[in-house]
């Protein structure tokens, strides 16, 4: 409950917050460099005397959407191909399974690195640059995150098809693809939407360790993973800093996994009445 | 099992294939070259850079670069690195050491926490053990490793200066000195990884605990008149294994991906930092050498998973 | 002051009847700096070539200062120093490897395995530039007891022109000529007049390998001799181990050639890490005595330098962190070129443009807040030596000015605050290497640009991939596909010629060469060319002080390029360190006298 | 009447939930002597699993709380022993056996191992021994090979098998009672009779005294000499089965011997209570008055004011009615 309040306050503050907080986001002032927090700077500035408070109401938007994009690229990928694996024959199944487990075996991050060199050019000249970067990374990061859902819902999927309500509709003449969406895909739901709220966390971290290998979003928009990297130098002597940004992305993070906690409990069948 | 083992073994092959095809041709299509200081050092002429370029075989077409690089693989020939002209499996082995045993140690801690707190936790659901718990495994997996890498070395090394924060492979040392000087640089590295990967786990480990808890053998257990330990150990824990062994070999790729992070910040001399060091150099057999022996390794894992799923569990068949 | 005046002078020093520090005193009294007099003199052959300048070294005994711990940041991983690209190979290879002369800080030879610098009076150095005479030092031994004679030297001359062995020093030998002239003597001769005879066999290019181990490794198997990993050369320290990109080690070598030295009875250089945690690991908590290239911004320097446990040398080089102004279009292609010089750029051919930009770069602001010692604001893009930093050229930060240069020149503000004339709109990418002192460069003149009606569009590119001669790749700095871009470019020995080179038509880097050219910025101006090849043959160092300094004064003074700060060499050292180091050469040039104080 | 084996008087089980304390049980006297097989009927959810379950302390405390009452065990009170004193009743003094044999048996050990279990605990066998014992248990619930079977994991066996294991399992201390708690209801039909044949068996040869919960009647009248009638956690009546059966006083047990299908007893199974109208009330606020009155085809302005005390209307046959 507290943790689903916290969550739409996050949102709604990087949502609405710059509309509230107009102080802009790449004022450089010289004269108020790395100053703590205070009334003209509720979260203290960095080291080009730029306002925290609009960067991170700012960059929250950015590392939010990119922790929902990422997890909704996962989640339907995921989706499909395990609800293909265990809808198709033995054939399908393991060819589709060894594809995942392929990925799963993929090195990720020097994959990660090569792939964005490769492709962020050739997207930016058709969306822009900061679009095809936040394609980019979210196809990236929801590319390398979907196995486990879709091992998840393949699973949820072999036992579930032999359960007796889909019998039972199977023996009513359903249709293969009603059977999947109307019986089937409703039941596996719930375990894929625990695992999503873990993706939407994972994701915001590793937009952050991206921006870490330098990496991620142009070094101008500050993510929150971004402006916890650029102050990671000034840790010992502004730790004001990382700090706040870094609450935020605990915050976030923590709120998500407590919200997943909360539905995987609600949609628990076996939970004692 | 012998019999499983060689079958398992035979899947692996076409994954391997796989894999070493996508990483050659992604590596092939990537920008760059190993070269890239040679072209701001007005010194050197660019027919030294194309001789250079071509006595490494740079400028012939993908598909017999990646055969001959098939072929000498399957000699056990891995190539040669391209800036220091060492045997690539050698700089490996030079390597691989240092990683496994950190990662390995790492995990042991990692497990040694997740086990007792996890299990504790899912005991006690909601109590006030498990709400602390639960709220350092987040603090835990919420903040990425670079960062709880420089925390630690700010507080141990820089603060109360307990800590080096260099790893260094030449300790001038023998015996218990060195044993102890090993200990001080490696302890870092390791609970940085070791915490991180322990608060993952700890929630693994309290959900699969949860979920086996209300099971009936458990109660069936308890109606034995077995102690609550014996109960939780030998009924619970051991049935709670089974999904956590394998949410563990899933894991692998993180823990790994982990381990490059941690080995930058600390300066480990592993694969996973040989790796960084490679893909700023441009070095091609050597970025696709250790991603391979990643993969390999990530593999490997899985399949060992697979073995300790099928002892954990006799209801999976080896046939 | 004119040359004629300026040579007079020097003719009285050099007759007597001038001291050498009236000398300075009257070249101070109109505005020449001291250093820069003292050069005017050593390059004139009135004063000794030998540094002037070189710290005491006070041990009195080899050996006894325990280990030397050195961290680099970057990680060394070959150790033969024609093979070395990249410093780090170069500076390690140094530590076990020796020129004949090395480069001092103010840009004077000093003799290492030279028995003297060679020099006009001795007799060494011919009178019509073509040929200079090295005498080699006697009784150096290289590690494994085997004498070093001129067969050495001259065996690398051919090693690294042969081109089988692909070596990156062959810029420095192909185009000569070595004959030995007795089991102690050399003679370098060159094909035409050569005012700049010190590049061959001295300083980071200089480095020599021992005959007997490398003979028998040329051509498709140079790569492979053992001796590329674990060095024999004569240098104050002997091989030990070394991990490529992570640890060498070395210890004292008893036989070195040079009297009490070195002082540490062993050495490592461990690799790895980020210029921040490597700056902390000296400075900090001295676990290290030495870093080196410590990019760190000033902010944070100063502030671990303030736990008082160790220092930051600052050290001049020739390097130049600069802003290009693209000469041509990057948005059109011409047979499948971008930036073809066939082009020009729509906005930038107009001076107007072009003076606004320089205006807009607020240097000292950037020296101040940013870079701190590492960066000194400047107008100039050849700023050292010192003698050949032109006085004429002057920058100044104003948006002001910059906005009433562009309303006179007719760039209208649009409605979204934008400038345009007819429809050109001054919309600019502006793209540098991922860097975080960079970064904030470009945020700091974004926003003084926006205030001048200018939008710049910031892009930064993977240093790899900025800097990789890449063919394929359109974001390397040499293909210039956008408007502005920013770097450093590196100035590697204390002659000025090869740098100027960059700005010569013949050397325009574009699709007909695979963009190797090193004039980026598609520079071409006659008076530079001409003013380039003179300087390249002119044997009297005044005059070509001259026409290097007016090479300067062309380039800076089309305001197609804007310099910004001249980017001395920053280290960090532990306070007992004593180190001696030059902007010229390697850091290790002279690790022979880094000693500890007591 | 014969020495009272367990005497379980006035006891009050209450869960906590979110939206208060649901009183699963609350006001139970329950007594059985020793040899005797008692059945306790009722529909789902009206406590007696739990009743089963507080006996040997298997509910989880919390949520579960022991409000009041009393368990005597052998005249001992075992409502305020301690975990450890606990131990040593359970599956030594009494055995339990659980409703669903397919869940119930640990699928990482041999069945071999799990009976084994308690007997090294309780009588601190040694490992051959222990394991001779579960052969020998096996072969005396009827499994046939045991000495091979005794090494299979429970998913090898059907789930008769299962539940054979499972009283073997709970033989094997041999325990003065056992509680099985819905024994039958998971299996098939043909295999319910051999269970319940296999329960009786034990029972005379072994002399073990069964407390049975159920929520078929044609399983009380085939296996109990008494009967106790539960409804929403309190008991509305108790008799010997024939006088039940012939007699039944409380409306909930009428409409429960109404609910059996005559002609074919095996049948059981598909007949369960829907005969009687209406469903168990919520037992976190529970009614003032008698509980079934909201079902109750006779009830009457009195039936809701008070609760009807249980009284013996005959000997041994006690009704909680005011009819």
């Amino acid at each position: 409950m507290v943790s689903g309040v916290i969550l739409l306050t996050l949102i709604l503050g990087v949502l609405l917050g710059p509309l509230v907080w107009t102080l802009p986001i790449d004022e450089i002032d010289f004269s108020a460099r790395l100053q703590g927090p205070s009334w003209e700077h509720p979260l203290g500035t960095d080291d080009l005397g730029q306002d925290l408070l609009a960067r991170i109401l700012y960059g929250g938007r950015i590392s939010l959407a990119v922790g929902f994009a990422a997890m909704l690229v996962a989640v339907v990928v995921g989706v499909v191909v395990g609800a293909l694996a265990g809808m198709s024959g033995p054939r399908g199944d393991a060819a589709l399974m060894w594809v995942t487990d392929l990925f799963l075996a993929l090195p990720q991050l020097p994959l990660l690195l090569l792939i964005i060199y490769l492709f962020r050019d050739s997207l930016k000249e058709v969306v822009g640059p900061e679009v095809g970067v936040f394609i980019l990374i979210v196809a990236v990061i929801g590319g390398f995150r979907w196995m486990p859902v879709a091992r998840l819902v393949r699973a949820q999927f072999l036992s579930l098809r032999e359960k007796e309500f889909v019998e039972a509709a199977r023996a009513l003449g359903a249709s293969r693809t009603r059977l999947v969406v109307r019986h089937i895909l409703p039941n596996a739901l719930g375990p894929v939407i625990v695992a999503a709220t873990i993706d939407v966390a994972a994701a915001i971290l590793a937009e952050s360790t991206l921006s870490f290998l330098g990496l991620g979003f142009p070094p101008d928009i500050p993510t929150w993973g971004r402006l916890l990297f650029d102050a990671k130098d000034h840790l010992d002597f502004s730790p004001h800093w990382a700090l706040f940004p870094g609450l935020a992305i605990f915050l976030t993070v923590l709120s998500i996994n407590y919200v997943g906690d909360g539905l995987r409990d609600a949609l628990d069948p076996r939970r004692v009445q | 099992m012998a019999n499983y083992l060689l079958r398992r073994l035979l899947i692996a092959i076409p994954s391997l294939l796989g894999i070493s095809v996508i990483l050659f041709v992604v590596l092939a299509l990537a920008p760059g070259d190993p070269f890239g200081e040679l072209t701001t050092n007005p010194a050197i002429p660019p027919e030294v850079r194309a001789n250079l370029r071509a006595s490494l075989g740079l400028d012939d077409p993908i598909h017999l670069r990646y055969i001959s690089w098939l072929t000498a693989m399957m000699k056990g020939d891995w190539g040669y690195s391209f800036v220091s002209r060492i045997p690539v499996d050698q700089l490996i082995l030079q390597r691989l050491p240092t990683t496994l045993a950190v990662i390995g140690i790492s995990q042991i801690v990692a497990l040694a926490i997740a086990l007792p707190v996890g299990v504790y936790a899912a005991t006690r659901p909601y109590s006030i053990f498990d709400q602390v718990a639960n709220t350092l495994a987040f603090v835990g997996f919420s903040l990425p490793t670079f960062f709880t890498g420089l925390v630690f070395i700010l507080i141990f090394s820089i603060t109360l200066d307990w800590l080096p924060f260099v790893y260094r492979t030449g300790i001038d040392a023998s015996g218990w000195r060195w044993w102890w000087e090993q200990f001080r640089q490696s302890i870092m590295p390791i609970m940085v990884l070791g915490l991180f990967q322990g608060a993952t786990w700890t929630r693994f480990v309290r959900s699969a605990v949860l979920d086996v808890i209300r099971l009936d053998y458990v109660t069936t257990a308890r109606s034995k008149g077995l102690t609550e330990g014996t109960v939780t150990m030998k009924h619970v824990v051991r049935n709670a294994m089974i999904p956590v062994v394998t949410l563990v070999a899933l894991q692998m790729p993180a823990v790994f991906g982990g381990a490059i992070v941690t080995e930058q910040i600390f300066r480990v001399p592993g694969i996973g930092s040989l790796l960084i060091t490679s893909i700023l150099a441009n070095d091609t057999p050597v970025i696709m050498a250790v991603t391979f022996v990643f993969a390999a390794l990530v593999i490997f894992f899985n399949l060992l998973a697979d073995i300790l799923y099928g002892w954990l569990d006799p209801r999976i068949s080896y046939s | 002051m004119t040359e004629d005046e300026l040579r007079s002078l020097i003719g009285r020093v050099k007759r007597g009847t001038l001291s050498r520090r009236g000398f300075v005193k009257r070249v101070a009294a109109v505005g020449l700096t001291a250093p820069m007099a003292t050069q005017l003199l050593a390059v004139t052959g009135a004063a000794p070539a030998a540094a002037q300048s070189m710290p005491a070294y006070r041990p009195t005994r080899r050996g006894g200062g325990g280990p030397l711990k050195i961290l680099y940041w970057q990680a060394a991983t070959l150790l033969n120093p024609h093979f070395a690209n990249g410093s780090t190979n170069q500076e390690a290879a140094r530590i076990f490897y020796e020129p004949l002369a090395g480069w001092a800080a103010d840009g004077t030879l000093v003799p290492i395995l030279a028995a003297e610098i060679p020099s006009r009076e001795a007799g060494t150095l011919a009178a019509d530039g073509k040929s200079v005479t090295w005498k080699l030092k006697q009784g150096v031994t290289w590690h494994d007891g085997t004498p070093f004679t001129a067969d050495d030297v001259v065996f690398n001359w051919e090693y690294a022109r042969n081109p089988a062995n692909a070596t990156v020093t062959s810029g420095s030998y192909k185009d000569i000529n070595v004959v030995k002239v007795d089991a102690h003597t050399v003679r370098v001769e060159f094909q035409k007049p050569t005012p700049f005879w010190a590049d061959a066999f001295v300083a980071t290019r200089g480095m020599l390998i021992p005959k007997h181990l490398f003979q028998n490794f040329a051509g498709a198997n140079s790569r492979d001799a053992p001796t590329n990993l674990r060095p024999v050369g004569t240098g104050p320290y002997r091989f030990v181990s070394f991990a490529p990109g992570d640890l060498l080690r070395g210890e004292l070598n008893p036989n070195y050639h040079r009297e009490n030295r070195p002082y540490f009875d062993t050495i490592e250089i461990k690799g790895g890490g980020d210029a921040v945690s490597a700056a902390r690991a000296v400075l900090q908590t001295a676990d290290f005595d030495f870093a080196w290239n410590l990019q760190v911004e000033e902010e944070v320097l100063a502030r671990l330098e303030a736990s008082g446990r160790g220092k930051v040398n600052v050290v001049d080089s020739g390097n130049i962190e600069f802003i290009q102004l693209n000469v041509t279009d990057p948005n059109t292609e011409v047979d499948g070129e971008r930036s073809s010089i066939r082009t020009t750029h729509p906005a930038f051919s107009d001076p107007a443009v072009r003076q606004a930009m320089n205006f807009l770069c607020d240097k000292n602001s950037l020296q101040q807040f940013i870079y701190g010692r590492a960066g000194k604001a400047t107008p100039n893009f050849l700023n050292n030596p010192p003698r050949y930093r032109s006085e004429a050229m002057r920058s100044e930060f104003s948006i002001q000015k910059a906005n009433e240069v562009l309303d006179a020149a007719g760039w209208v503000r649009g409605r979204d605050g934008i400038r345009a004339k007819g429809n050109v709109r001054l919309r600019f990418v502006y793209q540098t290497s991922v860097n975080a002192p960079r970064q904030r460069t470009q945020a700091l003149i974004k926003q003084a640009a926006q205030r001048a009606g200018i939008d710049l569009e910031l892009k930064s590119v993977v240093a790899t991939v900025f800097f990789s001669s890449d063919v394929a790749n359109p974001d390397t700095y040499p293909k210039f596909y956008a408007d502005m871009q920013m770097y450093t470019t590196t100035m590697t020995e204390a002659d000025p010629q090869t740098f100027m080179n960059q700005y010569v038509s013949w050397e325009v880097s574009q699709k007909s060469n695979n963009w190797q050219g090193r004039n980026v910025l598609r520079f071409r101006n006659e008076e530079y060319d001409r003013v380039f090849r003179e300087a390249d043959g002119e044997m009297d160092p005044v005059k070509r002080t001259a026409q290097l300094i007016r090479l300067n004064d062309i380039v800076c003074g089309s305001h197609h390029i804007i310099p910004l700060l001249s980017r001395p060499n920053v280290s960090g050292q532990i306070n007992a360190m004593r180190t001696n180091l030059s902007g010229w050469d390697n850091y290790h040039w002279m690790i022979a006298d880094w000693y500890k104080e007591a | 009447m014969t020495e009272r084996l367990l005497e379980i008087t006035g006891l009050k089980v209450h869960f906590k939930t979110d939206d208060g304390w649901v009183r699963a049980v609350d006001g139970v006297d329950i007594g059985i002597a020793t040899g005797e097989t008692l059945c306790v009927v009722g529909e789902s959810g009206c406590g007696k699993t739990v009743t089963a379950k507080t006996i040997l302390k298997l509910i989880d405390m919390p949520p579960g709380k022991i409000v009041a009452g009393r368990i005597g065990w052998r005249g001992r009170d075992i409502v305020p022993l301690s975990p450890a004193e606990m131990r040593d009743i359970r599956a030594k003094e009494i055995g339990f056996i659980f409703q669903e044999p397919m869940t119930s048996l640990n699928p990482v050990y041999t069945v071999g191992e799990q009976i084994a279990e308690s007997v090294r605990t309780h009588e601190g066998l040694s490992r051959k021994a222990a394991m001779d014992r579960a052969t020998e248990m096996l072969r005396l619930v009827n499994i046939p090979s045991p000495q091979r079977r005794v090494h299979d994991y429970p998913h090898q066996f059907s789930g008769g098998m299962r539940q054979r294991v499972m009283i073997a399992m709970a033989l094997a201390c041999n325990p003065r009672l056992i509680i099985a708690d819905e024994p039958t209801t998971a299996l098939d039909v043909t295999i319910q009779a051999q269970i319940l044949d296999l329960l009786n068996d034990m029972k005379e040869q072994l002399g073990t005294a069964v407390l049975l919960i159920t929520h078929a009647m044609g399983v009380v009248a085939e296996t109990a000499q008494r009967v106790v009638v539960m409804y929403a956690g309190k008991v509305v009546e108790e008799a010997p089965v024939g006088e039940l059966f012939a007699n039944p006083r409380h409306p909930y047990t009428q409409g429960l011997i109404r609910s059996i299908p005559r002609i074919d007893r095996a049948a059981t199974e598909h007949v369960r209570l829907e005969a009687i109208p209406g469903t168990v009330p919520s037992l976190l606020n529970p009614p003032l008055g008698c509980r079934f009155a909201a079902r109750c085809r006779y009830a009457t302005e009195a039936c809701v004011a008070a609760e009807p005390p249980l009284r013996e209307v005959a000997p041994g046959h006690k009704v909680a009615c005011i009819l």
